[in-house]
C-alpha cells in the first residue's frame, strides 16, 4: 500500500524548472532511492514535501492526507520527518536538546523525563549518547550527519527523508553508517526516501528506485534495472546541459 | 499691576547706586561638586561664617537634554539674585545656599531627584523646575511633602489639581499666550481686524494650552477659525499646513508651535507666498537664534510672554545690570529673568513670613501681593494670579514689547507689510 | 487644485531628501550587512559641518561637499577597518549586532556634536534658500530645490557607480551572494570599506541637502533614521532605485493623505502602508 | 534541562524566598529616594526580562517595546484619571490591551527576521503612539495628570516599590517556566534555525506570536505601574525610542539565555548610568554609555554573564 504519493508536482523558480509533472509513490516499508544529477530537483521535492515549499502545481498524499496544503509542522506532525543536505544542526543548543523539539512536537508528543529518556534512547542508537550534553556546535561533521538522522527519527518515524546523509563522509565511514541506518530501520520499522549521490549506498539501501532528471521523471524500478537503463546513463554520463535548478 | 518698592527692588536700587553689581563679579563664587550630585553651591563671602543659619533651597533643572539651553538660563537666574541677596546680608540674616541637581530633561527624573532633595538632603525651600510637564510632575511631589512650590507650574491643568502649595508666579500660561494680542485687535476698527483664522498646534501638553485658550479668544473676538490642524513633533514638512491655510483664506494665520517647526513654518509661509495680515507664534520668537537662523523672514511675528527684557519696571534694571555681566547684553534672557523672578518671589514670601515654615509662607503669599521682577502678584486658591500677557513682535530680529499700550516699548506693526 | 499640485510638489521634495537618506544606507547594508544606526548621525554633523561653513568662512555647503565627501568616504572606510571587521569576525551574521554597534556610535556623535556645536537648532541661511520659484500653480523654496538637485545627483552617481564601475558591481554581486562572492575572486574587504566609505559620504551629502530644507540640531538624527529605516524596508536592501522610489512613495504617501485626513494621522498612513507592504512583501517592495 | 526533581523545587524555593526578600526589603526602614531608586531598576529589569521572552528565547529582538510600556501606562493612567481607578487593579487591563496590541501587530512583523523585524517593531512603537496620542475624546497630548498612590510620601513609594516588585517577580517567575519548559525549547529551536524547528513539529508561527503576547503583556503590566510614579505623563516620554533601544540594551549587557542576564543587565547599567551621571555628567555619561555599547557587542556579544566566570554561567542555567 502507498504511505506516500506524489501526483504531477510541478515547481518553478523564476524561468527555471525545478520539478515538472513528477509523480510516484512510496510504499509503506519500503526504502525508495531518489536520483538524479546536481540540481534536478531531488530536494526541491523535499522541501516540497516537508511544507517549506508550496509546489506550483501537483499535490502530495501521505496516508490519504494532503500534505501541500499543511505547513510544515503539521506535517512533522503526520509522522514525516527528514534531514538536510547541508546539516543544520541547532548549534547553540546541546546535542539532546536537539532532539527534545521534535519529540515533543512531532508525531509522538511525548513530555518531560519519557522525551528525555527517547531523546537518549535515539542518541544511543546512532550512537551520539556519549555526546549527550555537548554543545552541538562542537560535533564532527559525520555527527552532525548522525545527530540529523537522530532528530528526524525524534519526529517521528513513519516516513524519513534523508538528504544526501552519505555526502562528503570519508569512504571508511560509509559502511559504518550504512549499517546505522540498516539499524535504525530494521528497529523503528520507518519507511525512508533517501537521496543519494553515493551510488554504492544507494544500492545497498533501496528496495526501489526513482531516477528524476531536469525536474523530469525519468524512470523508476528495482535498482539493477534502473541502473542499467539507457535514459540513466544517458543523464548521468551526459549531464552538462542539466540546468542548475538547485534554487 | 501695581508696583511698589519691594525687597528685590530696593536691592536693584541699591545696586544700582552703590555700584555694586561691580562688586558682585569679583565676589568668590565656590561652586562645589560633592559625590552626592552636581550640586552648585552658591554663596557670598559670608557663606561660612554662619552655616547653622543657613537657608537651603532645592531645585531641578534640565541642565542637560533636550531642554537644556533654555534650563540653564533659569540656573543664572536662581543662581544671580541669590548672589545678590547673600551679598546684601541674605534673607532674614540667613544665608542662602542652592542645590541645583540636573534632571537631564526627564520628568520622572524631575521628581525622583525632588523628592530626595527633600527627604536625602532636606532642603529648607524648593524652587520649581522647568519646562511644564517636569513641573507638573513636580507639583504633585512638592504638595505631598507640603513645600511650597514657585514656578512656571504646568499649564492650566496642573493648577486645577487642588494644589496648596504651588504657585505660577509667574505662571507660563499657554491659555493666557495670546491675551496682549487679542487686546489689541479690540483697539483696531473693526473692519482692520482679521475675519478669518487658520492655525495649527503641536500636539503635546504646551500646544493644547495655547490653542485651548485660542479657541476661546478667537471666538470672543467674532474671528472664524476656518482651519485647525496639530502636527506631531518632528514635522517634517511645514508646506501641506501652510498651503492648507493659504487655500482656506485666513487672513490671520496661529502656528503654535516650538523652535524648529516655528522656523520651518515660517520659511513656508515665504515659499508659498502666504500674506496674512498677521502671524502669531508660540514661543520660536523669544529664543534667540530665531534671528539668527530666519533673518528678515522672521519679523513682524507676533507673540505672548509674562516676561520682557524691556518692561519699563525699575526691578527690572537689576536684571539687565545682570546680564550685562553675565552675558554681556543688557538685554536679560527671557528664562533668565523668569528664573529671577521665581526665586524672588519665594523669597520674598520668605520674608514676609518671617522664616522658612512652609504654611506660613503659604498663607502670606495667599493674603500678600508678592512683587518681583515681573510686577506684582495676587494669587488666587489655585495659586494663580490675574490672567495676563504681554504681546511682542519680532522687529529687526528682536521680539519687542508692542503691548499692552502702559508697558510698551514699540509700536505694532499691523498688517504685516508684505513685498516692502 | 493648486493645494494638489503643492501637495504633490512638496510630497516629491521630502520623499527625495528620505531616497537620498535611505540609498547610502542600504547600500552600506547590502554589501556589507551592517545596519548602520548611526548612518543619520554621520548626515546631521555634515549638516553642521555645511552649516559652519558658511557661518564662519562664507563657503557655500554646496563647495564644502568638495572636502566633506572625500573626508567622510575616509571616516566610513576607518570605520569599516576599525570596527565592522572586528565584529565580523566574530559573528557571521552582524545584522543585530551591528544595530547596537552602531547605535552606540551614533550616541558618542550625538554627544561630541552637542559639545562642539551645543544643542541649539539650526537652519541654513543661504542666498537660495529664501528664494521660492514657481511650478505650476505650486511654489518651491529654493532650499528644497537645491536639496533636490543634491539629492538626484547623489541617486544618479550611485547607480551609475553601481553600474558601470568594477567595484560598484562587485558590490552588488556582495549583495547577492556574500559567500559566493568572494569565491569568484571579488576582494571583499576592500569592497566592503568602499562601499561603507560610499555610505558615508552619502551621508554627508544627504546630510548638506537636508540642512537646506529641515531645522536640525544633534538630536534630529533619530527620526531622521526613523525614516531612513522606513524607505530601505519599503524598498528594500541594496536596491538604490528602490529605495529612491521608496522615499518619493513615501513623501507623496504623506503629503497626499493630509490632503484629506488629519495632519497629524499623515504619518499614520505611512506606517499602515508598511505594514501592508511586509505582509505581502516580506523583503520590501522593489525586491526580486 | 535536567530531571525535574528536588533539585528543582530546591531552586524554586530560592527563588521565591529572593522574591519574599525583595517585597520586605522597605520594611528595614529603606528611604524613600532609595525605594525609588529600586522601583526603575525593579522596572527596567522587568521589562528587560519581559522582552527576553521574545528577544532573548525566541530571537526575535524587538526594537520597539516602548509600545507595550506606553500602552499599559497610558491605560492605567487614563483610566486612574477618568474613573479614578487604582493601576492596582487597573494594570492587568494594560496588560491585556498591550497584549491586544501584540496580537494585531504580530502577525505581520513575525513574519520578519533579524533586523528586519527589529526595524518594523521600531516603526510600529510609533505607529502606536500616534494611536494612543490622538485617540478621539481622550485629550492625551495636553498630557494625563496621575494621582500619587498614598496620602503620605512614604506610603506612596512603598506602594509604588511593593507593585513593581510584584511586577517583577511575576516577569521572572513566568520567564523562568516558559525557560523550562516544552514551549521554551520551541522558542529556542526557533531562535537556532526556524526552519528546522517547523519540520520538527514546532508551531512556529503560533508560538512566536504567543511570545509576543506574553512579552507585550508583562511589558505593558510593567509600565502600567511606572506610569503612576510619574505624576504627569507627556507623550513624548512613554513611547521614547530611547527607552526601546535601552530595554534591548540590559538584555545584550546581562546576557540573553535566561532570565538571570536581563536582570543583572538592567541592575548595572541602570545604576551605572545613575552613577556615571551623578559624578561626570549627562553629556559625558551619554558618551561612555555610548562606548559600553561598542564595547558589548565587540567583546562580549554574549553578554556579561557569558563573559563573567563559569562558575556564574553555570549556577545561571542550572
Amino acid at each position: 500500500m502507498s504511505l506516500l504519493a506524489a501526483r504531477g508536482i510541478t515547481k518553478h523558480f523564476g524561468g527555471v524548472t525545478a520539478l515538472e509533472d513528477v509523480s510516484f509513490e512510496v510504499m509503506e516499508g519500503e526504502t525508495l532511492g531518489l536520483i538524479g544529477p546536481n540540481g534536478s530537483g531531488k530536494t526541491t521535492f523535499f522541501n516540497v514535501a516537508s511544507g517549506l515549499m508550496r509546489p506550483d502545481a501537483g499535490r502530495i498524499f501521505f496516508d490519504g492526507v494532503e500534505l501541500t496544503r499543511l505547513t510544515p509542522p503539521r506535517i512533522a506532525r503526520l509522522g514525516v520527518a527528514r534531514t538536510f543536505q547541508i546539516s543544520r544542526p541547532l548549534a547553540g543548543l546541546t546535542v539532546v536538546e536537539n532532539l527534545l523539539p521534535g519529540i515533543y512536537f512531532g508525531s509522538e508528543r511525548l513530555s518531560g523525563p519519557e522525551a528525555r529518556r527517547r531523546a537518549m534512547e535515539l542518541l544511543e542508537l546512532v550512537a551520539l549518547d556519549g555526546k549527550a550534553h555537548w554543545s552541538a556546535h562542537d560535533l564532527t561533521m559525520w555527527e552532525t550527519r548522525l545527530l540529523e538522522l537522530a532528530r528526524a527519527l525524534g519526529v517521528g518515524s513513519r516516513l524519513v527523508l534523508l538528504d544526501e546523509i552519505f555526502a562528503g563522509l570519508a569512504p571508511a565511514d560509509i559502511p559504518e553508517t550504512l549499517d546505522l541506518v540498516r539499524r535504525v530501520r530494521r528497529e523503528m520499522s520507518t519507511t525512508m526516501v533517501v537521496v543519494e549521490h553515493v551510488m554504492a549506498a544507494v544500492m545497498a539501501l533501496c528496495d526501489r528506485i526513482v531516477v528524476i532528471a531536469s525536474g523530469r521523471l525519468v524512470t523508476e524500478g528495482a535498482p539493477q534495472e534502473v541502473v542499467r537503463h539507457p535514459r540513466v546513463l544517458e543523464v548521468y554520463l551526459g549531464s552538462k546541459e542539466v540546468p542548475d535548478a538547485q534554487g | 499691576m501695581r508696583r511698589r518698592i519691594t525687597l528685590v527692588a530696593a536691592l536693584a536700587l541699591v545696586v544700582a547706586a552703590c555700584g555694586l553689581a561691580e562688586e558682585a563679579t569679583t565676589t568668590t563664587t565656590t561652586t562645589t561638586t560633592t559625590a552626592a550630585g552636581d550640586t552648585t553651591t552658591t554663596a557670598g563671602e559670608t557663606t561660612t561664617t554662619a552655616p547653622p543659619e543657613q537657608l537651603v533651597i532645592g531645585a531641578t533643572l534640565p541642565l542637560t537634554g533636550a531642554f537644556a539651553d533654555t534650563g540653564v538660563f533659569v540656573r543664572d537666574g536662581y543662581e544671580a539674585i541669590v548672589e545678590v541677596v547673600n551679598s546684601e546680608g541674605g534673607v532674614l540674616g540667613r544665608q542662602i545656599e542652592l542645590v541645583i541637581e540636573d534632571d537631564a530633561s526627564d520628568p520622572g527624573q524631575a521628581a525622583t531627584l525632588l523628592e530626595k532633595l527633600i527627604t536625602v538632603d532636606k532642603v529648607d525651600l524648593v524652587l520649581g523646575g522647568y519646562p511644564g510637564s517636569s513641573a507638573a510632575a513636580q507639583m504633585a511631589v512638592a504638595e505631598q511633602h507640603g513645600m511650597v512650590y514657585v514656578s512656571m507650574g504646568g499649564h492650566m491643568a496642573s493648577f486645577g489639581q487642588g494644589f496648596n502649595y504651588s504657585f505660577g508666579a509667574p505662571p507660563l500660561m499657554g491659555q493666557w499666550w495670546y491675551k496682549g494680542f487679542f487686546e489689541f485687535l479690540s483697539s483696531l476698527p473693526a473692519d482692520e481686524r482679521p475675519t478669518k483664522a487658520a492655525m495649527i498646534t503641536v500636539n503635546n501638553p504646551v500646544g493644547a494650552s495655547v490653542r485651548e485658550g485660542t479657541v476661546e479668544d478667537l471666538a470672543a473676538a467674532g474671528i472664524e477659525l476656518v482651519m485647525d490642524e496639530l502636527y506631531d513633533l518632528p514635522l517634517a514638512s511645514a508646506e501641506p499646513l501652510v498651503s492648507q491655510a493659504q487655500a482656506s483664506g485666513a487672513d490671520l494665520f496661529i502656528a503654535n508651535s516650538f523652535f524648529p517647526d516655528g522656523v520651518l513654518t515660517i520659511r513656508a509661509v515665504y515659499t508659498l507666498g502666504y500674506q496674512p495680515k498677521a502671524i502669531l507664534e508660540g514661543i520660536g520668537t523669544l529664543i534667540p537664534s530665531w534671528k539668527e537662523e530666519l533673518g528678515a523672514e522672521g519679523d513682524y511675528i507676533f507673540s505672548g510672554t509674562a516676561m520682557h527684557p524691556d518692561l519699563p519696571f525699575a526691578e527690572v534694571d537689576l536684571l539687565r545690570q545682570l546680564s550685562e555681566e553675565r552675558y554681556g547684553t543688557s538685554a536679560p534672557p527671557i528664562y533668565f529673568m523668569y528664573g529671577a523672578t521665581w526665586v524672588g518671589t519665594l523669597l520674598q514670601a520668605v520674608e514676609g513670613a518671617g522664616g522658612a515654615d512652609q504654611d506660613a509662607i503659604v498663607a502670606w503669599l495667599r493674603s500678600n501681593e508678592a512683587c518681583s521682577f515681573g510686577g506684582c502678584l495676587t494669587f488666587d486658591d489655585k495659586g494663580l494670579p490675574e490672567a495676563y500677557s504681554y504681546l511682542t513682535q519680532v522687529q529687526g530680529g528682536v521680539p519687542a514689547l508692542v503691548g499692552p499700550a502702559d508697558v510698551a516699548q514699540a509700536e505694532p506693526i499691523y498688517p504685516i507689510p508684505w513685498g516692502e | 487644485m493648486t493645494q494638489l499640485v503643492q501637495a504633490v510638489t512638496t510630497g516629491l521634495l521630502v520623499g527625495l531628501s528620505y531616497a537620498v537618506l535611505g540609498v547610502g544606507f542600504s547600500l552600506t547594508w547590502g554589501a556589507t550587512g551592517v545596519i548602520n544606526a548611526s548612518h543619520t548621525m554621520v548626515a546631521v554633523i555634515g549638516a553642521y559641518l555645511g552649516y559652519f561653513a558658511l557661518a564662519w568662512f562664507g563657503v557655500d555647503p554646496i563647495i564644502a561637499l568638495v572636502v566633506i565627501l572625500p573626508l567622510f568616504f575616509v571616516f566610513g572606510w576607518g570605520f569599516f577597518e576599525g570596527l565592522v571587521r572586528p565584529l565580523k569576525k566574530r559573528t557571521r551574521v552582524v545584522g543585530l549586532s551591528s544595530v547596537v554597534l552602531t547605535l552606540g556610535v551614533a550616541l558618542v556623535l550625538e554627544s561630541l556634536t552637542k559639545l562642539a556645536a551645543t544643542a541649539n537648532p539650526r537652519l541654513l541661511q543661504t542666498a537660495y534658500t529664501s528664494r521660492s520659484f514657481p511650478i505650476g500653480p505650486a511654489r518651491v523654496g529654493g532650499g528644497p530645490a537645491m536639496a533636490a538637485v543634491i539629492s538626484l545627483v547623489v541617486i544618479a552617481a550611485l547607480v551609475g557607480f553601481r553600474q558601470r564601475t568594477y567595484l560598484g558591481r562587485a558590490m552588488r554581486a556582495l549583495e547577492q551572494e556574500p559567500e559566493g562572492a568572494a569565491l569568484t575572486g571579488i576582494d571583499v574587504r576592500l569592497t566592503s570599506g568602499v562601499a561603507t566609505g560610499i555610505g558615508f559620504a552619502t551621508a554627508g551629502a544627504a546630510g548638506v541637502a537636508l540642512s537646506m530644507i529641515y531645522v536640525f540640531s544633534p538630536t534630529s538624527y533619530l527620526p531622521w533614521l526613523v525614516f531612513t529605516f522606513l524607505v530601505v524596508i519599503l524598498g528594500g536592501v541594496g536596491t538604490v532605485l528602490g529605495v529612491s522610489l521608496a522615499g518619493l512613495f513615501a513623501g507623496l504617501a504623506v503629503s497626499l493623505a493630509s490632503l484629506v485626513i488629519p495632519f497629524v494621522w499623515a504619518n499614520l498612513v505611512l506606517f499602515v502602508l508598511l505594514i501592508l507592504v511586509l505582509l505581502v512583501r516580506p523583503t520590501g517592495l522593489l525586491r526580486r | 534541562m535536567r530531571p525535574r526533581g528536588r533539585s528543582e523545587r530546591t531552586i524554586w524555593l530560592m527563588l521565591a524566598a529572593a522574591g519574599v526578600g525583595l517585597l520586605a526589603v522597605p520594611f528595614t526602614g529603606m528611604s524613600i529616594y532609595l525605594m525609588s531608586v529600586a522601583f526603575v531598576v525593579m522596572f527596567h529589569a522587568a521589562a528587560a526580562v519581559s522582552w527576553n521572552i521574545l528577544g532573548g528565547y525566541a530571537g526575535y529582538e524587538s526594537f520597539g517595546h516602548s509600545a507595550f510600556i506606553g500602552v499599559g501606562a497610558y491605560t492605567t493612567a487614563l483610566l486612574l484619571s477618568h474613573q479614578g481607578l487604582s493601576p492596582l487593579l487597573t494594570a492587568p487591563v494594560g496588560a491585556l490591551l498591550a497584549a491586544a496590541v501584540a496580537v494585531a501587530v504580530g502577525y505581520p512583523c513575525l513574519r520578519l527576521r533579524g533586523p528586519y523585524f527589529a526595524l518594523v517593531t521600531l516603526v510600529v512603537s510609533l505607529a502606536v503612539s500616534v494611536v494612543v496620542v490622538n485617540l478621539p475624546g481622550l485629550n492625551v497630548a495636553s498630557g494625563v495628570f496621575v494621582s500619587r498612590p498614598a496620602a503620605s510620601p512614604v506610603m506612596s513609594r512603598f506602594i509604588l516599590y511593593e507593585a513593581m516588585a510584584v511586577i517583577l517577580i511575576v516577569a521572572v517567575a513566568v520567564a523562568r517556566a516558559v525557560e523550562r519548559s516544552r514551549f521554551g525549547v520551541a522558542l529556542a529551536a526557533i531562535r537556532e534555525d526556524e526552519e528546522v524547528a517547523a519540520t520538527q513539529g514546532v508551531p512556529t508561527t503560533r508560538f512566536k506570536l504567543v511570545a509576543f503576547v506574553v512579552s507585550a503583556a508583562l511589558t505593558g503590566l510593567a509600565g502600567g505601574i511606572f506610569s503612576w510614579s510619574r505624576g504627569f505623563l507627556d507623550p513624548g516620554d512613554m513611547f521614547s525610542v530611547n527607552l526601546s533601544v535601552l530595554i534591548v540594551l540590559f538584555a545584550l549587557f546581562g546576557g540573553r539565555r535566561s532570565w538571570v542576564g536581563p536582570l543583572l543587565g538592567a541592575l548595572v547599567v541602570t545604576l551605572a548610568r545613575e552613577f556615571l551621571f551623578i559624578v561626570i555628567g549627562e553629556d559625558a555619561a551619554q558618551i561612555l554609555f555610548g562606548v559600553l555599547l561598542v564595547v558589548v557587542i565587540l567583546f562580549m556579544p554574549n553578554g556579561l554573564i557569558a563573559a563573567a566566570p563559569r562558575l556564574l554561567r553555570n549556577g545561571a542555567r542550572r
